[in-house]
């Protein structure tokens, strides 16, 4: 028997939450591997303070690598694409982080999930 | 320190609420608003201690201070005996007094409680009355309470109320004794004061709208601020 | 007899070496851009083609650049590249004389002495025909197998030949190398073991069978060489297409669509392809490569360009390099490795997708003046050149507007050295649109990351670009600076991009002149390191780059000099790091070092004297 | 000189203390009340940042002491009296000694986990204590939480305890940023799957090799550090324990499940320290660590001359603070004696 | 679980209680959505422990919903209170207790602030005495209306016909508890066993035979949140909080839940309808639903009352189910009947939610 949901005016809302139980972490994983300087960011924000990007919006890396580090990869995928990899966060990173890589390694593999998930919606 | 700093600091509440907050987050942790809303208690602390009036006027105009449900559950763990709930309310206080809440479409919405559970008490003696959750206005009470509102004197002589009945018991009527008693007080220690100030500011923005404003329940603007959701609350 | 079985290996080689460049070629050309087939097919017709043959003489024959190089292994290459080439020509006039100028098949000059063998004429044989055919090739054999040696030597002592490490090989490599070693000796055998059978042969063949037939059944032998002469080319044949000495063809090809006017143009492409496998791995970029003091030698362009021959996935060797140019400046083919690299990265990252947007509507800078400066993302992290620069345009009087005072959009450089051609576009466009409002007639900047873009990528309808460095000299030509001697004793270090990669080393340097005594370098110009801050490298760790930096800072600091003076703020940021010795920019040498002006500079000589 | 000094307390400071004190030629009487001498350290199996061994570290202290010190165990000092310009100290069980100067090194008490009650230690069973994981450590058992599982992360808390109005105590405890790395580490090398997260406010690296080894942690085994103090933890069906913290770098309240949760119990004054203030009429012992005569300049002096203090009774220390702090004692005392 | 952990804890929680003599003040929302368990509530104190306890006509509201949605000023809240507290002087009467957990969160607070800031209280009586001429003296005791059935537990067990055990299994129920927040999140001294595992329902479910459940998202609140409610606009909140404890006790299974805060039954009711009507989803047994109930409805239906003279019937989650599993026996014809058995026609029956009638 199908019923109709019923509307009262307002509806559930998602918890904004970090779920890391339910985060996916494997694209974490795979960048880590990829620039393993990762694990050395100490999210002092040097680099979101420097950013060319950030002059013109709300890009921080620091941001960006936090959120990956929680699996919140959905909130990533418009994040890296504004940065100009013009290499001044990884020049003032007290901790040597390969930032540049790790902006490509993000962007490229959020474009390789979005291939996968493509891939499996025309499957 | 600013003025609206200053006016805050004058709110009782506001001096229990904030001492030298360190930013651990155990408040937004466990807030059940910061889990369904845009919004941090953490970061309403810091921005109320930052003591800047510009700010602490734009969070006093914004949505932010209206998505606490006051259950205090930040005042039991935080580190340093702050209590940000207490603190917002004493924002929303002060935001209501200079009517920067009409700014926010959550702000705005004090109208409608207070043309609700606000005129209920003065009128009444109680927040709320059966009579006043009307089905209407309240789907989700489902079709028992509907039942129930449909056959309110006869379900409540059954559950043992003094339905509207003279004397004590539940559900009485209060005598206009009392309800002058009431009316006195909210006269005497600004409550009628602060309604009216939701009244006028309320009555400014509804005009800025180009919304009818009127005297109750269905007028235009209410039925605006009571149903707007410019789903911009959630993070999705 | 004009046949024999043993030349079979030799021909069926040789047959399916010329059907592979058959296929390779025309699939090349059929890669082509229309435009670029257009060309080439101009430039056959044209003088060009002079030049393109001039070229492959002295580049493929001779060997100039490795000459140039190292004599020895110049000597080397030569030897078998001219050595064979000239066996094969003076071969085939031989074989027309012997034949009586019939066209001979294509085995038959190359074995000619199995088919013919006349008895040596002495002693004056050589002012006889046949007798001159006989010591020529005898005397080009000698020659190449004398190359044969050196290569033999090289494998032990590189460092004779001025080659700290060679080129590690693959199998294929091993395999066309160890026949094309043997094919001479081979052929040496064979027409030894013949000559001793028959009594013939020149001065060396025919010496060395005459002591060959006093020990060795020699008419056993003679027959099995030939074949193992042959089944050598055979090998050689086969395995060359697959092999590095590909770059023996296709080098010649290279030559002639550069002089046609033709580039690298989009990636992967016939130009790269071919490029790819014109390299020789002759392995002469690996030791200017920095990338070895970082470990990274499998980065080197070599190994690189082998990758991209192999269609190895490799990521890393694309994306680990400084994009210094220390291999183009050495490459005897003169292959176009950064932009190979460029390519290659572009390939790897076309998944990463930039969004400029929010460049839109940005406020524009209203200001108009002759000259307008762009301190560049660098130049801002370095607030020691800005200031030394706002200084400098101070003391001089000059009106000019500060295009990046609030902040700088990226010049694009950096994406570009990421591949990300389409992305570095979009930010020169918006760059571009700026600087075009300013009006202005030159343009400065302090970086050479953006002085090389803007000189490379930029249409700027007629704006001068200069770097600071340049700007300043100018300046103090003019009379508008004036510079303070002092007794400091310096050095200055060329940066990549500015240096190798614009063509900039004398007007730093001459501006430095007039403040310190300038020290030699031993690697500088030309030859100058990479401080191992590069963005060029997407893909280093700060430990590596501090080894690159280390050691480039050792080699400055040989004279002890009291300050290390660049002209980029990359450069100086790196090396600062480095705590080896004072760094500073060009500019802020400049800044601290001005004189009063031109009146005052007089009276303190005047007093002086 | 002949000179005698009683030290209270047989713990790294008490221990140090007095064997400075022999090697300067005093009489000393160490007393203890309990059976055994060495404080916590006996109970701590390695100690940060090089993870020294807690028993090789009190064997070595132990060594350094003379044989001329009397070290009066199984005494609780009941009795401690300024007379003129000596001290009468007198013990439960009736030991009695005259002194001409005292050192007080009773130490400090870990913070009683229970009292954070939201972190439900002693109601959920797989959230122990710092001071368990190092007897887990030191026991050699295989590493499981009490259902007999390999956790597959593991969380540890920082500031359980300290920093903490609603526990009363406000200070930092020092160690226990470096010990949660440690120990992190630790549990890291045992469990190389396991997943380890460290529930930070500030992370307070302050020694030498210290933020080193924070490095090393997040380097070489990838611990994951979240800004934010602990919440609540509640237990699922499965015994994990659910935390909530709000990540406060991000702005966003987060929840994760882990097999064991590790509070960094803080340092609190130990409950002996008081009275025996008491006795002696030192005043300055508001938050129950006595107060020294001056914090930068007289460590070990108090306001009573010839009443001296060493190690954590004063204050949160490491181990090395504190036998540094024992010797400067020895010194102190040395110099009021022989004035 | 440990439950002796816990014990520890509820030991360093006591709160001192009234034996007798209570100045009774009603809920807003206890007496419009179940005025029977206030009922129940005076009839098992009266007529089952004897003891004496004053229903007062002239008290009001005493503000809270207005205060903590923030329309009405603190200084009217104490104000208001304060009247209440004059009403209780007058009566002759000194301990207090209040049916809501909103009210006595606001009284703890009240008594708090003045305590900190007498002159507040100087204030507040000037203002008291000003609009209506009364006087007060604090209460000497104050009290949650739950405080006081946990008291009593052990004595309402000793009458109770039923017990909460499932007859056919012998087992124990599996019951949830649900704390109002201002019970004891503000002042968890002031609330039986504080406010991280507040005892106040644990005793009670104990001590009358059932097995608390603890899950994960025991200590949420149940999302009424205030203006969070009554604004149609913002209900999605309070309903999400819901769902959310919904999901998170799900699992264990319960049979019922219990709450001491007016307003939580009614939400944790609704919303499980609400929720049914929107996703389909719905919690407990066979669509059953899980049974919000009072604890003092649960206090009258172990002590064997009539369940629909006890009002179960005006809960959306139908009661039936949980009455069949303890035994209590019930007349189906009579529940939307009136006193008399006048018909009252019929509720609607929900899409997904179980519903019960004849």
């Amino acid at each position: 028997m199908e019923k109709k949901a019923k509307y009262f005016g307002y509806s559930i809302t998602r918890d904004r939450q970090i779920d890391y139980d339910a985060n996916n972490h494997d694209i974490c994983k795979i960048i880590a591997k990829a620039e393993p300087t990762l694990n050395l960011c100490i999210s002092c924000g040097t680099c979101a303070a420097t950013c060319t990007a950030g002059q013109f919006t709300d890009f921080s890396l620091r941001q960006v690598i936090l959120l990956l580090r929680r699996g919140e990869t959905k909130s990533l995928e418009n994040e890296v694409s504004k940065c100009m990899l013009c290499g001044k966060c990884q020049l003032v990173c007290p901790r040597n982080v390969s930032t540049r890589n790790l902006v490509i390694q993000i962007g490229k593999a959020l474009y390789d999930k979005k291939l996968s998930a493509e891939t499996v919606n025309t499957k | 320190m600013g003025e609206l700093y200053n006016r805050l600091a004058d709110d009782i509440r506001f001096v229990e609420s904030l001492k030298a907050c360190i930013n651990c987050g155990t408040c937004t942790a466990i807030c059940p608003a910061a889990e369904f809303y845009n919004y941090d208690p953490r970061v309403i602390a810091t921005t109320v201690q930052s003591q800047d009036d510009e700010k602490i006027r734009e969070l006093m105009s914004s949505d932010a201070i209206w998505y606490c449900g006051e259950c205090m559950s930040c005042k039991t763990r935080c580190p340093r005996g702050n209590a940000p709930g207490l603190l917002i309310m004493a924002l929303r206080s002060v935001s209501q007094d200079m009517g920067f809440f009409t700014e926010s479409e959550k702000g705005r919405q004090q109208l409608a409680v207070k043309r609700t559970i606000g005129d209920q008490i003065l009128a009444s003696g109680y927040c709320v009355r059966p009579d006043m959750v009307d089905p209407g206005m309240h789907p989700e009470q489902g079709p028992v309470w509907d039942w129930e509102h449909k056959n309110l004197i006869p379900v409540m002589n059954k559950l043992g109320a003094n339905y509207n009945g003279e004397g004590s018991g539940a559900l009485r009527k209060i005598s206009q004794d009392d309800l002058d008693e009431l009316q006195k007080i909210f006269e005497i220690t600004g409550g009628q004061e602060r309604y009216d100030k939701i009244e006028e500011f309320s009555k400014e923005k509804a005009a800025e709208m180009g919304l009818e404003f009127g005297t109750d329940t269905n007028s235009e603007y209410f039925q605006h601020i009571y149903t707007a959701n410019n789903q911009k609350h959630n993070h999705e | 007899m004009t046949f024999d079985l043993f030349v079979l290996p030799f021909f069926i080689g040789l047959l399916f070496l010329l059907g592979v460049l058959v296929v390779k070629y025309s699939r090349w050309i059929a890669m082509m851009d229309a435009s670029d087939r257009v060309k080439a097919g101009m430039a056959l017709f044209s003088f060009n083609l002079l030049k393109t043959v001039n070229e492959i003489f002295l580049e493929s024959l001779l060997h100039r650049r490795m000459f140039k190089r190292n004599p020895l292994l110049g000597y080397m290459h030569m030897s078998f590249a001219l050595g064979w080439f000239l066996l094969i020509v003076m071969g085939n006039i031989e074989s027309r004389v012997y034949s009586g100028g019939h066209i001979n098949p294509p085995y038959y000059p190359i074995f000619l002495k199995f088919f013919i063998h006349d008895k040596r004429v002495l002693p004056f044989e050589i002012f006889t025909l046949p007798g001159f055919f006989r010591f020529t090739m005898d005397l080009i054999l000698l020659f190449v197998l004398s190359g044969l040696v050196l290569a033999v030597i090289k494998r032990t002592r590189s460092k004779w030949f001025g080659l700290k490490r060679t080129t590690v090989h693959n199998s294929f490599d091993r395999w066309a190398i160890t026949s094309l070693w043997l094919i001479f000796p081979m052929r040496l055998l064979a027409e030894s073991f013949t000559a001793g059978i028959y009594k013939g042969g020149g001065f060396l063949t025919n010496t060395l069978g005459s002591i060959f037939d006093a020990i060795l059944p020699l008419e056993y032998m003679a027959y099995p060489a030939w074949w193992a002469y042959s089944t050598m080319l055979g090998i050689f044949f086969v395995t060359l297409p697959w092999s590095r000495f590909m770059h023996i063809p296709t080098e010649i090809i290279l030559i002639f669509l550069r002089n046609a006017g033709i580039d690298q143009g989009k990636y992967p492409g016939s130009f790269s392809e071919i490029e790819i496998r014109s390299c020789p791995r002759c392995g002469v970029c690996i030791d200017v490569c920095q990338m070895n003091q970082a470990g990274l030698t499998g980065s080197t362009a070599v190994y690189f360009i082998r990758s991209l021959r192999e269609k190895l996935p490799e990521v890393q060797l694309n994306s680990n390099c400084m994009m210094c140019g220390r291999c183009l400046e050495v490459c005897p083919v003169g292959i176009d490795t950064l932009g190979l690299r460029i390519g290659a990265r572009g390939v790897d990252n076309k998944g990463f997708a930039s969004d400029f947007t929010y460049l839109v509507n940005q406020p524009i800078v209203e200001k108009k003046a002759e000259v307008v400066y762009f301190a560049g993302c660098m130049g801002h992290l370095t607030p020691g050149v800005k200031r030394a620069m706002l200084q400098i345009f101070e003391k001089a009087k000059i009106d000019f507007t500060f295009l990046d005072e609030d902040g700088s959009v990226c010049c694009g450089r950096p994406l570009k050295l990421a591949g990300m051609k389409e992305a570095s576009l979009t930010l020169i466009s918006e760059n571009s649109a700026k600087i075009k409002n300013t009006e202005a007639k030159i343009l400065v900047t302090s970086c050479p990351i953006c002085y090389k873009v803007f000189n490379d990528d930029y249409q700027l309808d007629g704006i001068q670009v200069m770097h600071h460095s340049v700007f300043i000299y100018n300046l103090v030509k003019d009379g508008k600076l004036v510079l303070r001697q002092t007794d400091l004793k310096a050095v200055y270090h060329d940066p990549c991009e500015l240096g190798r990669g614009s063509g900039i080393y004398e007007q730093p340097r001459n501006v430095l002149k007039q403040i310190a005594e300038v020290a030699d370098v031993s690697e500088e110009r030309v030859n100058s390191l990479c401080c191992g801050g590069s963005i060029g490298d997407l893909n280093m760790d700060a430990v590596k780059r501090n080894l690159i930096r280390d050691k480039a800072l050792t080699i400055l600091c040989e004279s002890q000099p009291d300050i290390l003076v660049t002209a980029c703020p990359l450069c100086k940021k790196t090396f600062d790091s480095g705590n080896a010795t004072v760094v500073k920019d060009i500019a802020e040498v400049v800044a601290e070092n001005l004189a009063l002006n031109k009146l005052h500079k007089q009276t303190v000589d005047m007093v002086k004297l | 000189m002949g000179k005698h000094v009683v030290v209270i307390g047989a713990g790294p400071a008490g221990l140090e203390t007095s064997a400075s004190l022999a090697k300067l030629g005093f009489h000393v009487t160490l007393v203890e009340k309990e059976d055994v001498s060495g404080g916590h350290l006996k109970k701590w199996h390695a100690l940060f940042p090089t993870l020294l061994s807690g028993k090789d570290a009190l064997e070595t202290i132990t060594k350094g002491l003379d044989s001329s010190i009397k070290i009066q165990t199984a005494t609780k000092v009941t009795g401690l009296e300024a007379v003129n310009d000596y001290f009468t100290i007198s013990g439960h069980n009736g030991w009695q000694e005259k002194a001409d100067a005292v050192v007080l090194t009773t130490g400090f008490q870990l913070f009683d986990s229970h009292r954070k009650e939201e972190y439900g230690y002693g109601i959920y069973e797989n959230v122990i204590t710092s001071a368990d994981l190092e007897e887990l450590f030191a026991s050699g058992k295989a590493f499981v939480n009490r259902h007999g599982n390999k956790p597959e992360r593991v969380g540890f808390v920082h500031c359980v305890g300290s920093r903490d109005e609603k526990v009363n105590n406000l200070h930092c405890s020092k160690v226990c940023c470096i010990t949660a790395v440690k120990q992190a580490i630790e549990v890291k090398q045992l469990l190389p799957d396991a997943e380890v997260f460290c529930f930070y406010m500030d992370l307070r690296m302050f020694g030498r090799h210290y933020e080193e080894l924070y490095k090393e942690a997040q380097e070489k085994y990838n611990i994951q550090f979240i800004r934010g103090r602990l919440s609540e933890s509640t237990e699922d069906r499965d015994g994990n324990i659910v935390v909530k913290v709000e990540d406060t770098l991000l702005g966003k309240p987060l929840r994760i499940k882990v097999g064991l949760l590790v509070l960094m119990a803080g340092m609190e004054p130990a409950p002996d320290t008081k009275p025996l203030a008491n006795m002696l009429g030192l005043k300055n012992v508001s938050d129950g660590f006595i107060q020294p005569l001056d914090e930068v300049l007289h460590t070990n002096s108090t306001e009573i001359p010839g009443v001296f203090v060493a190690g954590t009774c004063s204050g949160p220390k490491s181990v090395s603070d504190t036998l540094a702090d024992a010797r400067s004692a020895a010194l102190a005392v040395a110099d009021y004696l022989k004035s | 679980m440990k439950l002796e952990g816990k014990r520890l804890i509820w030991q360093d929680y006591q709160k001192e209680i009234a034996d007798d003599h209570y100045f009774y003040a009603r809920s807003c929302i206890r007496q419009t959505f179940f005025p029977g368990a206030e009922a129940v509530f005076v009839k098992i104190l009266k007529d089952e422990l004897g003891k004496d306890i004053h229903d007062e006509q002239h008290h009001t509201s005493c503000t809270g919903i207005g205060y903590h949605s923030d329309v009405v000023p603190f200084d009217t809240t104490m104000t208001v209170v304060a009247r209440q507290f004059a009403l209780m002087t007058e009566a002759g009467y000194e301990n207090y207790a209040a049916s809501c957990v909103t009210s006595f969160g606001l009284y703890t607070e009240i008594l708090d602030t003045w305590h900190h800031f007498p002159e507040k209280e100087a204030q507040i009586r000037e203002y008291l005495f000003k609009a209506t001429g009364r006087e007060f003296t604090k209460p000497k005791n104050l009290a949650h209306a739950s405080d006081i059935v946990y008291k009593f537990r052990h004595q309402i067990a000793a009458k109770a016909k039923y017990k909460l055990v499932d007859k056919n299994t012998g087992k124990p129920l599996k019951v949830v508890e649900h704390i109002g927040c201002h019970y004891s999140k503000m002042f968890p001294h002031k609330g039986i066993g504080g406010a991280e595992y507040p005892y106040v329902l644990s005793g009670m479910i104990e001590a009358w035979g059932g097995e608390v459940i603890d899950y994960p998202e025991r200590r949420h609140c149940c999302g009424f949140g205030f203006r969070q409610y009554l604004v149609q606009a913002n209900r999605g909140f309070s309903l999400s909080c819901s769902k959310k404890k919904f999901e998170s006790m799900e699992p264990y299974e319960p049979d019922m839940i219990i709450t001491n805060c007016p307003g939580c039954p009614m939400f944790l009711d609704r919303w499980q309808y609400a929720l049914s009507e929107m996703e389909g989803k719905t919690y407990g047994e066979n669509h059953n639903g899980i049974p919000v109930f009072t604890y003092e409805e649960v206090a009258g239906m172990i002590m064997g009352y009539d369940p629909w003279e006890i009002g179960l019937q005006v809960h959306q989650v139908p009661a039936e189910p949980l009455l069949d599993k303890i035994g209590i026996p019930y007349d189906s014809s009579r529940k939307f009947k009136g006193k008399n058995g006048e018909d009252l026609g019929m509720p609607e029956s929900p899409s997904y939610l179980k519903f019960y009638s004849e």
